[in-house]
């Protein structure tokens, strides 16, 4: 068994970055919307991880990075799920479509 | 010495403050402040002439502070990227800013005629006074956008305000197609003072005559008639130029009287005088192969604005058209590139100026006292209205250039100079002259010995006291007609340094 | 690390910082143990007290030479005190603005977090300007934004409020998503999340590959930030949020928001790239190479932003695409780069600028619409004849956002031109629709001028206004026309303290 | 020999080997379920004073329990028409799945561990935490009022217990400044943790205890209000899968418990002559007996006391320990 | 070499847990399905609620508790992951990081405080 490739680490953080932003851009659902960008996130973070362990220059900072960057896509997440709630509660609906309250 | 130019811009202030201080109720006693306010500027324009007449040179009131400094290059140049306070005049502008502090006495007398708002209204007359005082003074570009802008926004809410029915449209399309104008003008102002480091017209002029500034980007010949036409275009808007010169016709018929005769005396003026100052003054050597082109614009505008005011039915439409007409023949003077014509250009600067405000007054008037401004509603005046007819009259003649006043003189200058440098172009653009009398003519007299109609019969004449702009303005009109010195000395110094530039 | 080194650091440097944290924490333990009778404003002005006691601080902190503490992750250079200047300035107002906002529903619980959040959001703010490496950077980015997302939709029973907040939460967290794309990138190519490092190292890459990817981070990160500044084609989120949330909320995201933005933008990208060459054999560097894309980008904003801005009736909606067209103006500085010579200053000039005549519109709007939930522009309708004051306080400031001359906000446009002008080649299309952009902003702008004075009312009502709120927009439109007549008592201020942030 | 396993090449033979090692430990777990049912039914019995289960496999019932899986394995199964079929179907094995791979990394004596990865202890905590969804999936596929509460209740539950748990790991963590299990046994030589983190575990066993679900803490299948609570619906083999991997993870959590605050494997002063292998069994047995104890003593508590009690109570002092811990590991280096 | 063997023989491990985990239910349940019975009927396939028919949705809507204790959890459980390289590392870094873990965990404490306050820890 050898070391898995640095590329394929990039690969599957884009792949997943990608779908995740497809995921973000298109569904109508928030919930799902919320989960695309969890997505993207952790594309980001498996790059950090990846590019600490494997890249030119390995060093330790890229695993702190995605510490950081999982805590605060924690954080989103609580305050997006909040205010998800709370609008819920008001429109009872998760979808994007029909939040239209604001329009000119 | 130095501070009496600040002080012959900004001391409508004073005026300002008083009416602040003034309750909102008071009209008369608001009135009065208005009118008050414009004296002192008035004061200093006539001291500033005396000390001319007097012999002393007008350099002495120049006056030049450090004012704002952009970036921090000092360690290259102190003086690089600075904006100063600078004021100064020469004859040229000495003759502008009389009539302007002139013009503002009088349409703030004429302001009788306001209704409501009094306080506001002459808030804002006042600051339009500085800002035209201060765009016929600022020595660097960015001072003079400055005060530009002041008589544009200043103007915006008198016309959208006080105006007549349609004020907001017409205060609207005026604020348009100035905004383009200076929109423009204020891309060439940072041309100019991003690659030159300075926006003094003297160290411009300089510059561009010599060359660029070796620390920052070059100014590239092409980018000279770039600049230079941006100028004009930009300038032609103000004057205006056809086709950009609907707004003014629109703000001609919608804006209250006092306002008419300050923009027809001076705000299209102030096109007239930067095309004069900026493009012939900072660009001689390109302005002379664009020449052509401008007298070309000159007579169409001429015989353009002269056939729309033959066509027209409303008397103050034909009195702006006819303003289009006049400033054809600016234009006219200007490309002929003759001193003789540039002559004639800045004469009808000041002679149009002041023709166009005693005509606008007198048909601020008349709408006034009969409501209306249509010449076929109007007719048989003469009758019983006979001072104002006559001064209508007068007003007329003078406008259509009869000998002895003050237009004849600068129309003829203006072809003159047009006959040596491109005759046939002259001999078109004559015609013009022509169907200027035709059309005045036709529209006074219409109205004035036309057909009578009986419910003007008792319509109040012009008291005196009415009559005492009227008369200021003719007695100008005459004294410069017959005597053209008056106005020719201290115009000969600017021209003289213009002509140099463009090199005849 | 024992005591000794730790008491060793330059712990001064945060001082600004400890106050906010402190004072969070303090409003955080009030709101929790004070009794319920005891009113929740107060916490507004213990709040306020802890800005204004930071940027005290501040100021005495400005004159220590550059500081670097925490393994070069919090850098005190001048950059980071003149931004930390404007974000402190900025929340001050803005507290004072929350203080007194009083809606008819949905705020009665939260009004204690309403006013802490505030403050949390303006920490992660300070620490964006002063990190100099990517993981704070990104923390201070997310501290800023989840507090703002919360501050959106503080009105918890308020569906307009809770959807803005929702779509902040969305468009934020996609656009922090990219950001942090692009950062694992910046991060794997050079090996390090210290700015000084990586710069160092990007410096010298001369690969091919490498520099294609560093164009790719570049656009990614810029990308993800634009979302932050709410420029064109990332501007969606900004009308809805801006009109959704409360008023305070939406000046805050305009103003301090918005400062951090560029803040950052220029910390990261300017930082890292400033040395990066544009191709392999050096003929470019990265931004010579790459500004045309930023230029599009500049040029769609203020299209976008400005066209869109004409339709809208709704004052904060208005004030959202008011807001994404002034991003586009100072994009186009980042695209120009301010020609070398005029970065910082025009960047922070015009933050100011905007800070006042922003926050002096908002403050207006707020106490206009008081209660009422009513946005719409007529509700300005007339206000001249019910509080002449507060209409030319909003006329001053509307001017000021229009770029008049005389206002803060025309000498912030003239930066941007000069920056733009003063390379070889000039941005002159960027220019151009800069100018164009603004002429068409007239429309918008002077309908609101057009409300306030030319047209009469039909409410009657007087608005009340605190003295809070009095003191604030009295100081907004002193300095907005303070520093449109003597920017140089800004400039120089930035010049004598921050130098030319040489030090960035 | 599991030790020279670990550091040869790692290969197809590995695998196997390996593969076969952990089917032998999983009934090695299996047994050990079996019989923890069985003495736990027994022990109950006693300290009831009734006698337990007595009639099959001699007096002791040794075979009860066997009896009980088999009847299982007969029964008829059924999913009902409304359940969510595929998500009921994963439902027990996301259950049971993580709670025999937590077994992966537990050393058992210094020999044996199968294992032995750098962050053991996190790796528990992290895959630990999946069985909570294998627990909310059950109860929202069956579609049924009892399951879905009970779901929730155990998702809430778990998730407010795992906080203190977690942080009272922390102070054996700062004690040894390693995650790695081996390191922290090692760590005991000489004392155990338990002497000088007694409140993280108090803490530890508190909230294992929710963790497991077991009384005073077994809302989530409380019977007298949710009749069963999240496998209300589920039957036959499929609901032995919950109650197997509840007794796998007490199999954990004893284990665990030994390991961080016990010692492990490591003997009493002047008692080295003992095997490892027999010191670990004993004090895994004395944990178990402990937890079987607290079930039979304690009444259940309601659900507000329940988790009000995680939070207001556990996480205060489990973050206070953390603070006392590291502080005064500051001030006495050489005891800490 | 031997402890990149050992590395990855641990994690084969821990993969061969993961798959008898897996496996084990389900080959439990394929053996089941030999020997037991299989008679569905509608009765038995029907939901179970205390025997009688069952009325509504079961899929209700929920106590909005559950939801403030899921992202209470994400928020704390998330805020443990900075504590554990702390306390790994506490000895090297010494007491800076210790002042700096106090200013934490009193952050995390004023969290606290806030939920409880907010009365977002009561339950009913």
């Amino acid at each position: 068994m050898t070391e898995v490739p640095l590329s394929a680490y990039l690969v599957l953080a884009l792949v997943l970055f990608c779908i995740g932003l497809y995921g973000a851009l298109t569904k109508r659902n928030t919930v799902i919307v919320l989960i695309s960008i969890e997505l993207m996130l952790n594309a980001a973070n498996i790059n950090f991880v990846a590019f600490s362990r494997l890249g030119v220059t390995p060093s330790i900072t890229g695993q702190v990075f995605s510490l950081f960057s999982i805590t605060i896509a924690a954080a989103e997440a609580a305050v997006g799920l909040a205010i998800l709630m709370a609008l819920y509660r008001r429109k009872k609906t998760v979808n994007i479509d029909e939040m239209d309250t604001l329009k000119h | 010495m130095t501070f009496l130019l600040s002080v012959l811009v900004f001391s409508p202030i004073l005026g300002i403050l008083l009416l602040l201080l003034t309750s909102k109720q008071h009209e008369s006693n608001l009135k009065m402040f208005g009118f008050i306010g414009t004296v002192p500027p008035l004061l200093v324009s006539l001291i500033l002439y005396q000390y001319y007449a007097s012999g002393a040179s007008l350099a002495d009131f120049t006056i030049k502070n450090n004012w704002i400094r952009f970036g921090n290059l000092s360690q290259y140049d102190a003086k690089l990227f600075t904006v100063d306070y600078e004021l100064a005049i020469d004859g040229f502008s000495l003759v502008l800013v009389l009539m302007t502090a002139l013009l503002t006495s009088l349409a703030a007398f004429a302001s009788h005629s306001i209704k409501k708002e009094w306080k506001g209204y002459f808030v804002l007359l006042l600051f339009l006074e500085i800002g035209m005082l201060g765009v016929f003074t600022a020595q660097n570009l960015v001072l003079f956008f400055l005060f530009f802008e002041l008589t544009l926004i200043s103007a915006f809410f008198l016309v959208g305000k006080w105006g007549f029915a349609e004020k907001e449209k017409a205060a609207y399309s005026f604020l348009l197609y100035n905004g383009i104008g200076s929109a423009i003008l204020l891309i060439v102002i940072m041309i100019l003072f991003a690659r030159a480091g300075t926006t003094n017209i003297q160290a411009l002029t300089h510059i561009i005559t010599i060359g660029g500034v070796p620390t920052i980007a070059p100014i590239s010949a092409t980018m000279k008639y770039a600049l230079l036409v941006g100028l004009v275009a930009a300038f032609a808007i103000k004057l205006p130029i056809f086709p950009m010169h609907r707004w003014m016709v629109m703000v001609h018929v919608e804006a209250p009287t006092p306002i008419v005769m300050l923009h027809a005396g001076v705000l299209l003026k102030i096109g007239a005088y930067g095309m004069i100052r900026f493009g012939m003054g900072i660009f001689p050597e390109q302005f002379k192969s664009v020449a052509i082109y401008l007298a070309v614009l000159g007579v169409i505008n001429f015989l353009y604005g002269a056939f729309m005011a033959f066509i027209q039915t409303d008397f103050k439409r034909v009195l702006a058209y006819s303003s289009i007409s006049h400033m054809g023949v600016v234009l006219i003077g200007l490309g002929s590139l003759q001193a003789a014509g540039v002559q004639g250009a800045v004469f009808q600067v000041v002679s149009h100026g002041l023709i166009a405000a005693l005509l606008f007054y007198l048909v601020g008037i008349i709408q006034e006292k009969t409501d209306t401004s249509l010449i076929s509603d109007l007719g048989g005046l003469a009758k019983t209205v006979p001072r104002l007819s006559g001064w209508l009259l007068a007003g007329s003649f003078a406008s259509l250039g009869l000998p002895g006043m003050s237009g004849f003189v600068s129309e003829f200058l203006a072809f003159l100079g047009l006959f040596k440098s491109e005759p046939w172009l002259a001999a078109i653009g004559s015609i013009g002259i022509v169907m200027t009398a035709v059309y005045m003519l036709r529209a006074v007299l219409d109205i004035t010995f036309g057909k009578e109609k009986e419910k003007y019969e008792h319509l109040t004449d012009l008291n005196w006291l009415q009559q005492i702009p009227a008369g200021i303005l003719l007695l100008l009109i005459v004294s410069i007609g017959v005597y053209p010195s008056l106005l020719g000395e201290p115009l000969q110094r600017t021209l003289d340094a213009i002509m140099i530039g463009i090199g005849r | 690390m024992d005591l000794q080194t730790m008491l060793n650091y330059h712990w001064e440097a945060m001082i600004p910082e400890f106050i906010i944290l402190g004072t969070t924490v303090l409003l955080t333990l009030l709101d929790l143990f004070w009794p319920p009778y005891i009113k929740r404003r107060r916490l507004a002005w213990i709040g306020l007290i802890g800005i204004l006691l930071s940027l005290l601080s501040l100021l005495a902190v400005l004159p220590i030479e550059v500081v670097s503490i925490l393994d070069d992750s919090f850098r005190l250079d001048s950059f980071a005190k003149a931004f930390k200047m404007l974000l402190l300035v900025g929340a001050a107002f803005v507290m004072l603005l929350a203080e007194s906002y009083e809606p008819k529903e949905g705020m009665k619980e939260q009004r204690g977090e309403f006013y802490y959040l505030f403050l949390t959001a303006l920490l992660g703010a300070m620490i964006m300007t002063s990190s100099g490496d990517l993981i704070t950077l990104f923390i201070g980015l997310e501290l800023l934004s989840i507090s703002s997302y919360i501050l959106a939709g503080i009105r918890k029973h308020h569906t307009a409020s809770n959807e803005a907040a929702m779509k902040y939460v969305i468009s934020g967290g996609i656009s922090t998503a990219i950001t942090l794309f692009g950062m694992s990138y910046l991060y794997g190519l050079t090996g390090s999340t210290n700015l000084k490092a990586m710069s160092i190292i990007m410096k010298e890459t001369v690969d091919t590959q490498f520099l294609y990817l560093f164009g790719l981070a570049f656009f990614m990160v810029l990308v993800g930030l634009s979302f932050k500044i709410a420029s064109a084609p990332f501007h969606m989120w900004a009308p809805d949020v801006y009109q959704g949330a409360p008023i305070p909320v939406t000046a805050f995201l305009s103003v301090v928001s918005k400062t951090a933005g560029f803040a950052i933008i220029l910390r990261i990208l300017l930082s890292l790239y400033r040395e990066v060459w544009g191709d392999a054999v050096g003929a470019f560097s990265f931004f010579e190479s790459n500004s045309i894309y930023i230029a599009f980008l500049a040029g769609i904003t203020m299209i976008i932003g400005n066209v869109v801005a004409l339709r809208q009736r709704n004052l904060k909606r208005l004030f959202a695409y008011s807001s994404i067209a002034h991003a586009g103006y100072l994009l186009v500085a980042f695209a120009t780069l301010g020609g070398q010579y005029f970065l910082f200053d025009t960047f922070w000039f015009y933050l100011l600028a905007y800070l006042f005549m922003n926050l002096g519109a908002f403050a207006v709007i707020q106490v206009v619409s008081g209660n009422t939930e009513q946005e719409g522009i007529d509700m300005l309708t007339g206000l001249y004849q019910r509080s002449p004051w507060l209409a030319v306080a909003m006329g001053i400031s509307i001017l000021s956002l229009a770029g008049i001359p005389g206002t803060a906000g025309f000498i912030a446009k003239v930066s941007i031109f000069l920056g733009a002008f003063a390379v070889d080649p000039g941005f002159y299309v960027l220019a151009a629709i800069m100018a164009g952009t603004t002429v068409i902003s007239y429309i918008y702008y002077f309908g609101i001028l057009v409300q306030l004075f030319l047209r009469s009312s039909i409410i009657q009502t007087k608005p009340k206004v605190p003295a809070g709120i009095n003191i604030l927009v009295a100081v907004c439109v002193l300095m907005t026309i303070l520093f449109g007549l003597a920017p140089n008592i800004a400039l120089d201020f930035f010049h004598q303290h921050f130098g030319d942030l040489l030090d960035f | 020999m599991i030790q020279d396993l670990l550091i040869s090449e790692p290969s197809l033979l590995n695998a196997t080997i390996f593969l076969l090692l952990a089917v032998l430990f999983l009934f090695v777990v299996l047994g050990f379920v079996t019989y923890a049912i069985l003495s736990e039914r027994k022990v109950m019995g006693l300290m009831q004073m009734r006698i337990g289960p007595n009639q099959l496999g001699g007096r002791w019932g040794l075979l009860q329990t066997v009896a009980d899986v088999l009847k299982l394995l007969l029964k008829e199964d059924t999913i009902p028409k409304l359940a969510d079929r595929p998500l009921f179907i994963i439902a027990p094995i996301l259950a049971f799945a993580p709670s025999f791979m937590v077994l992966a990394v537990l050393p058992l004596t210094d020999k044996l561990q199968f294992a032995d990865i750098g962050v053991g202890l996190l790796y528990y905590v992290a895959i630990s935490g999946i069985t909570t969804v294998g627990i909310v999936t059950a109860g929202w596929s069956s579609n049924n009022k009892y399951a879905l509460i009970g779901g929730m209740r155990a998702a809430a539950q778990m998730i407010s217990y795992e906080i203190p748990l977690v942080m009272s790991l922390v102070g054996v963590v700062l004690l040894t400044g390693s995650l790695n299990l081996n390191e922290i046994v090692a760590a005991q030589e000489n004392l155990w943790f338990i002497v000088l983190q007694p409140v993280a575990f108090l803490i530890f066993i508190i909230a294992s205890v929710a963790e497991l679900n077991r009384v005073p803490f077994d809302l989530p299948e409380a019977e007298s209000e949710l009749v069963a609570g999240y496998f209300v619906e589920y039957s036959g083999f499929r609901w032995a899968m919950f109650m197997l991997s509840e007794y796998v993870y007490m199999f954990a959590m004893a284990s665990l418990t030994t390991v961080l605050f016990l010692g492990g494997w490591n003997s009493l002063p002047f008692l080295g002559f003992i095997p490892a292998a027999v010191w670990f069994a004993l004090k895994f047995s004395a944990v178990v007996f402990l937890l079987i104890w607290i079930r039979i003593t304690l009444p259940r508590l309601r659900s507000d006391q329940l988790m009000e009690f995680g939070w207001k109570v556990l996480l205060p002092i489990a973050l206070a320990n953390i603070m006392v811990t590291a502080i005064l590991k500051e001030l006495f280096p050489n005891i800490f | 070499m031997e402890g990149l063997y050992s590395y990855q023989n641990s994690y084969l491990f821990v993969f061969v847990f993961l798959v008898i985990g897996l496996m084990l239910p389900v080959v439990a349940l394929f053996i089941g399905k030999l020997l037991r019975p299989d008679k569905p009927n509608i009765i038995k396939a029907s939901t179970y609620e205390s025997g009688i028919e069952p009325i509504h949705d079961s899929r209700v809507q929920f106590n909005v508790r559950y939801y403030l204790f899921g992202l209470l959890f994400v928020i704390f459980d998330v805020e443990t992951v900075f504590l554990y390289p702390w306390a790994v590392a506490y000895e090297k870094l010494g007491i800076f990081s210790l002042i700096e873990m106090l200013i934490f965990v009193f952050m995390l404490g004023i969290g606290l405080a806030y939920a409880w306050k907010k009365k977002v820890l009561k339950w009913t």
